[in-house]
């Protein structure tokens, strides 16, 4: 019972930092209607700057942190007016190969600015845990939750409230939902898109910071392809929860973490990997639009 | 399964439009109470509808009334909640769209849905699909009756786009196609399935009234030619009181009105219906 | 008299040339991921590798390298690619692939193409089967399974040991392999073996909860030292402590930017270079990288180091001229290679078999307050 | 009214002219590698290039002209390659002559392969769009993490497999095929250009000939718009299925091809960054534009190839290329020139836009 229990924190723990890349693709995918396979590249820069600011600098974590912020909000703007407005009009499997290519840019860039060596990233909120000692009939043991768990869930309850706040009340976070129903109408409606879609960009690169930030605190190396495999597991958290659903995002990260390491840890290490894709293709079987994704009938 | 007389298709000359001559067949498409509910809002409720083999019929309302949905309902886009729809006397209760399709009923789009980026012909043989035999190692072999048979349907499609005078637009995208000739390819293509119930949703929208007017012509002669029943929507009254033998009146999914064309231009309910209740008025 | 002037300057010109140059120049190369996600270790090896020709051109001896490195991204089809490219350029001498897949792949074609190889670190038993030509420096996998269960055995480190391994990474399931049939013929009891891949190498928790639910005194891990580290880490912080035993890939883990030693102190593991060696050669080489590329040289750069050396030593020895085709001195390299003895940073007395195989003494390390202490 | 393109014409033509091109192609570098003008790394590039052909020709069957986006395609290049590798093995004995074997295994990795896609197919089908795509990338993962874990091995006794640990038992003089993660060493490198070239040929008629019958319409017309295509009578699924397995069959025998030009593959070779690499062919060729993902197949095979010079920078470049091409052919004002120099776009959803105009204009 306690070793599920542990398994079970460890789940939540490889969860929450899916959880918080998926918001990132999530609000971007939403908004913007396109698949942001860079996304686990910005994360990569963002714990990058975060590890000079701290490791080399000497700065303290949470100004690292915010550089990492400032860097990825601006890259993700960059990136965006350079890379992904000028295919606006363009089909959307054009803008995916973009992204690709973008994400080839990030990680090479990486590698010579930085050298393939992994680096071990600072502690910056330390490798403590909280012990949990159980002793009755049912429990037995110790459970143990380490503080970057908590904080990085913490965190992705923040951004997901925030995320939802900003959408549902404020002017930019309307005009953000106007363009995920019709950016033709929202455009008849006196919206500008174009810096519309930018925002989202800037919100989704800066999130990404925060992510990779999380991300290397809690499996702390450091390399110029760390991002792209979360970022793949990510999306496909994202899809799971229901991609465009913010609340789906944190959901589908959860799960994923979840069912991976009980797939590890109940059925086989070899083939969890299977199982956790297989578990994403049933339940997009039972629910097509993902377990908090609202599938919209299509206008005859 | 759902067959047909593959003699269908073969144009009767007939220059009477009679409805009562379908009186001792049994109707082609009858509606018992069909119903459906869409996001908790009931659609449409207690439809009842009756068709006969060769009737023109009419089915209007004001916009958002259901007759749209009528249409998905019958086509099967939607699984109706209540109700029956008798097809030939055959209950399509649990077939699909495909099925329904095969069964005899073929519909065009409010919103013209062609093949845009393919040829018109392309799009004629597409809907005659279901009537070619040859398969996929005959395709791809390029075997005798692969030749045989895509010969004998392009010969078939030109034939059937020959009505609207399209013959000669076979090889042009069907995306580049000026607005009307769109609107006329898709009820070729529909044709194409060889239905014995056709559905034309608003074929008129769009139309300058030349336009119009020959599309009404196009309807008399298709219906002369197939012997097919007909069931258009349609807010172009002109064109609706000129075609339609019979006339049903939807409003807020409900059928407030059916008769000939002469019984809905003086039914209180459907002036209500258009203009709202006005005051001082009989 | 004009054109007698010009004969007699152009052949003072070619004897001093002859003078000056007196050095046999070769050409050669290998292939690497230089960048991708296994860049590291193509990148260690090409560095040791460009050290030892630096030092030997500037030496003046026999012997004179030029050497190019192309890119492969550890990826089968590039390898073969980048080898093509190196045959272009006029290959003399091959250093083979740095990972084990790539190098399978181009070992078949300097097989085909006579062209001599010595890998600086593929391992894979598969690189050097059936190919006369084909040598390694590092051990091959199979020899480090069984290598590391005999000392464990020997030095009766455990008797219950759990093995943790990469499950889509050749090298990892060699040495396993070999491992886990030695083991259970030296009487260890191989209780937890757990797996990881690509898409999931970041969190350890299960794998560690389960050698430590079944009580593994030892966990063997035949991995590269990144993943390494997280498990370290992880460990530590679920309270867990039992002896750790590494193979030549864990090398690396103490010079990673950033790293707590702590975590792998009393880490245990075989390999054949030390960079806290106190012997000169290894010390300048450490110093050289460390000027050059601000990090401390792993085995992947030692090896590379030694394969270059090893080369001018054959070469000088069998008196091979850079005019020979790479076939030729193909012939005369199997002859040298499998007679002579060498002496590098990662082992003396180094001698091959004719299959291509290394014996070199593994040294049995142990990580001491952040550094490596010989075991024995 | 703008110009109404003659479609008929232009698609004659277009299959002439990519037939044409493909075989002079195969000439000019058959007769160039045979007078030795080829540089070892072309030379060695040739068999991969077909290879990557024949791969986003199938795989634009399905993006391009079925208009489904597959992200895992190069998991049935993969189970092509593993079943047609130990075909060739198996067959080593019973079928002497090289060129045979090569088309035996090939046979095998396309049926198998075609085997696959079918599964994969029934649950797969049933969806749409991203999430279609996202569900093909998962099964992609599946197949790489199972052959990862699958062993087979022959000896006197017959063909023995096992899951996970290697359990063949195999007896004495047995050799073990498949070997998890290790993949397949020692293959017999019997894969040739000639056969190369034959692959792609074969690849593009069952491909223009399926395209050009009620299939192929059928096809096109679940793309051009699933809700009329249903309301004529196509049956969605079965044609989506008959697309799908098609080209799972052809990337089956481009894999067999591919993994037969090495002396080892892996399954880790055919993962999630292969299946983009081939998508990117498709995209840059134009979808449905099957001439278009020949000619990026090989371009962008050759060109990491010939920005080795750049050393350090070559992926960098490569990167930057793709991004530019990217822009460069969906920026509006280099699109109409190249569409003035090229007539055949007839599946170019691009100029959509501009011919509704021109029709409602009308």
């Amino acid at each position: 019972m306690m070793t599920f229990l542990n398994f079970f924190i460890s789940g939540i723990s490889l969860g929450s930092i899916y959880a918080i890349i998926a918001l990132g693709y999530t609000m971007v995918y939403g908004i913007a209607k396109m698949l942001n396979f860079a996304h686990g590249d910005v994360i990569m820069v963002g714990a990058y700057v975060c590890f000079y600011a701290v490791s080399r600098f000497k700065l303290p974590p949470l100004a690292g942190v915010a550089l990492a912020m400032i860097v990825c909000t601006f890259m993700g703007i960059i990136i965006e007016r350079m890379a992904y407005k000028p295919l606006r009009q363009a089909p959307s499997l054009a803008v995916l190969i973009t992204a690709i290519g973008v994400s080839y840019f990030l990680q090479n860039t990486a590698l010579l600015l930085w050298t393939s060596s992994p680096k071990v990233f600072p502690s910056i909120i330390g490798r403590g845990a909280f012990k949990l000692e159980f002793n009755n009939f049912l429990l037995q043991g110790q459970l143990s939750v380490s503080h970057v768990i908590v904080l990085t869930i913490v965190t992705c309850i923040i951004i997901m409230l925030c995320l939802t706040w900003f959408t549902g009340n404020t002017k930019m976070g309307k005009a953000m939902r106007a363009c995920s129903e019709d950016k033709g109408a929202a455009q008849l409606m006196g919206i500008n898109v174009n810096s519309t879609i930018s925002m989202t960009f800037a919100i989704g690169s800066g999130l990404a910071a925060i992510a990779g930030v999380l991300l290397c605190s809690a499996y702390p190396t450091l390399m110029p392809t760390t991002g792209s495999l979360p970022g793949i597991k990510a999306f496909t958290a994202a899809v799971f929860g229901g991609i465009g659903s913010i609340p789906g995002a944190l959901l589908g990260g959860l799960l994923l973490g979840v069912i991976e390491i009980f797939a590890k840890a109940y059925i086989s290490s070899q083939l969890s990997d299977a199982v956790v894709f297989a578990v994403l293709i049933i339940v997009l079987l039972v629910k097509p639009a993902g377990l908090l994704g609202v599938q919209r009938p299509e206008k005859v | 399964m759902f067959s047909r007389a593959k003699t269908k298709l073969v144009p009767v000359p007939s220059k009477s439009m009679i409805p009562e001559r379908d009186i001792d067949k049994s109707p082609i498409l009858e509606c018992i109470n069909l119903g459906i509910t869409l996001g908790g809002l009931k659609a449409v409720e207690d439809f009842n509808l009756t068709i006969g083999r060769t009737e023109i019929a009419g089915l209007i309302g004001p916009n958002g009334a259901g007759k749209t949905t009528v249409f998905n309902l019958l086509m099967k886009v939607y699984q109706p909640t209540t109700g029956t729809i008798l097809l030939n006397g055959r209950d399509t209760h649990g077939m699909d769209t495909v099925q329904v399709n095969k069964a005899g009923i073929a519909r065009t789009f409010q919103n013209i849905r062609l093949f845009r980026n393919l040829s018109v012909v392309d799009n004629v043989k597409i809907a005659m699909n279901n009537e070619m035999r040859y398969n996929m190692w005959s395709a791809i072999l390029r075997l005798p009756n692969y030749k045989h048979e895509e010969l004998a349907a392009h010969r078939k499609a030109l034939k059937l786009l020959s009505i609207f005078d399209m013959q000669d637009m076979a090889d042009v995208r069907a995306g580049s196609l000026p607005y009307g000739a769109q609107r006329r390819l898709e009820i070729v293509r529909a044709l194409a399935t060889n239905p014995s119930l056709l559905l034309l949703d608003e074929p008129a929208a769009g139309m300058n009234p030349s336009e119009t007017v020959e599309l009404m012509e196009s309807i008399r002669k298709i219906h002369d030619m197939f012997q097919i029943a007909i069931v258009l929507i349609e807010h172009d009254m002109n064109l609706v009181m000129n075609v339609c033998e019979g006339i049903c009146v939807l409003n807020f999914g409900h059928i407030i009105a059916k008769g000939t064309p002469e019984d809905i231009q003086s039914n209180p309910a459907v002036i209500e219906a258009y203009l709202g209740k006005q005051k001082g008025a009989q | 008299m004009r054109k007698l002037l010009a004969l007699a300057l152009a052949a003072m010109l070619v004897m001093s040339a002859a003078c000056a140059f007196a050095a046999e120049t070769f050409k050669i190369g290998g292939t690497a991921p230089l960048t991708g996600g296994a860049a590291i270790y193509g990148n260690a090896a090409k560095n040791g590798a460009q050290i030892a020709v630096d030092e030997i051109n500037a030496a003046g001896g026999y012997v004179k390298f030029d050497l190019r490195y192309e890119d492969d991204t550890h990826d089968a089809e590039k390898a073969v690619n980048a080898y093509n490219a190196l045959k272009d350029w006029g290959v003399q001498v091959s250093l083979s692939s740095v990972t084990s897949k790539p190098a399978e792949a181009t070992a078949a074609e300097n097989f085909a193409d006579r062209i001599f190889g010595l890998t600086p670190s593929a391992s894979a038993a598969a690189v050097t089967a059936g190919k006369d030509n084909v040598f390694q420096m590092c051990f091959v996998d199979p020899n480090q399974g069984s290598a590391s269960a005999q000392y464990i055995a020997d030095k009766k480190l455990a008797t219950k040991v759990a093995v943790i391994w990469k499950n889509d990474d050749v090298y990892s399931k060699g040495i396993y392999d070999t491992f886990v049939v030695k083991a259970k013929e030296l009487g260890l009891e191989v209780v937890s073996d757990m797996t990881f891949a690509d898409g999931n190498d970041t969190d350890f928790s299960v794998q560690l909860k389960d050698a430590q639910d079944k009580g593994a005194e030892l966990v063997f891990l035949p991995m590269y030292y990144q993943p390494a580290s997280l498990i370290f880490a992880q460990a530590a912080a679920m309270d867990y402590a039992p002896k750790w035993f590494g193979v030549d890939g864990m090398d690396g883990i103490l010079t990673m930017e950033g790293f707590d030693k702590a975590l792998a102190e009393c880490v245990m593991l075989l390999t054949p270079f030390n960079a806290d060696a106190k012997d000169a050669r290894t010390q300048n080489f450490v110093a050289e990288y460390q000027k050059r590329h601000g990090e401390v040289p792993n085995q992947f750069a030692a090896d590379g180091y030694d394969c270059v050396y090893a080369f001018a030593q054959a070469l000088e020895k069998s008196q091979a001229k850079g005019s020979m085709s790479a076939e030729e001195i193909c012939g005369l390299m199997i002859a040298q290679f499998t007679s002579m003895t060498f002496d590098g940073l990662t082992g003396a007395n180094m001698t091959w078999s004719k299959n291509g195989e290394v014996t070199k003494d593994p040294k049995g390390m142990v990580i001491k307050d952040g550094a490596y202490v010989g075991l024995d | 009214m703008k110009r109404l393109i003659n479609l008929k014409r232009i698609e004659a033509r277009r299959i002439f002219i990519t037939y044409a091109i493909v075989t002079l192609a195969y000439i000019i570098f058959q007769v160039m590698s045979s007078a030795g003008l080829l540089s070892s790394s072309m030379r060695g590039m040739l068999v991969p290039i077909c290879a990557y052909m024949v791969m986003a020709v199938s795989l634009n069957l399905v993006v391009g002209v079925l208009g489904e986006l597959s992200l895992g395609h190069a998991g049935f290049m993969s189970v092509g390659a593993f079943s047609g590798v130990a075909a060739a093995v198996l067959m080593q004995n019973i079928i002497p002559i090289a060129a045979l074997r090569l088309t035996a295994a090939m046979l095998v990795g396309a049926a198998f392969a075609a085997l696959a896609g079918f599964l994969i197919g029934i649950p797969v089908l049933r969806l749409k769009g991203d999430y279609l795509a996202i569900v093909t990338l998962a099964f992609g993962e599946i197949i790489k993490s199972l052959l990862n874990n699958f062993y087979l091995g022959v000896d006197s006794g017959g063909l023995h497999f096992s899951m996970l640990t290697d359990n063949t038992r195999l007896l004495e003089g047995g050799r073990l095929i498949i070997r998890g993660p290790m993949g397949i060493s020692g293959i017999q490198k019997i894969a040739t250009f000639p056969a190369g070239f034959a692959l792609t040929i074969i690849a593009l008629a069952i491909v223009f000939n399926l395209v050009n019958s009620r299939m192929g319409r059928s096809f096109m017309a679940i793309r051009d718009d699933r809700i009329a295509a249903e309301s004529v009578g196509i049956d969605i699924t079965k044609y989506k299925m008959m697309a799908f397995v098609m080209s799972a069959a052809i990337a089956g025998a481009a894999g067999c091809l591919f993994a037969m030009n090495y002396s080892t593959i892996v399954a880790n070779k055919f993962d999630f960054n292969t299946s983009i690499l081939i998508l990117v062919f498709v995209v840059l060729g134009g979808q449905g534009n099957m001439l278009g993902s020949i000619i990026a197949a090989a371009a962008l095979t050759i060109l990491p190839e010939k920005l080795r010079s750049f050393a350090d920078y070559r992926m960098l470049l490569y990167a930057v290329v793709l991004i530019a091409v990217m822009l460069g052919t969906n920026n509006a004002g280099i699109k109409r020139f190249f569409d003035k120099l090229n007539p055949f776009n007839r599946f170019n959803n691009n100029n959509k836009d501009e011919d509704d105009e021109a029709g409602e204009a009308a």
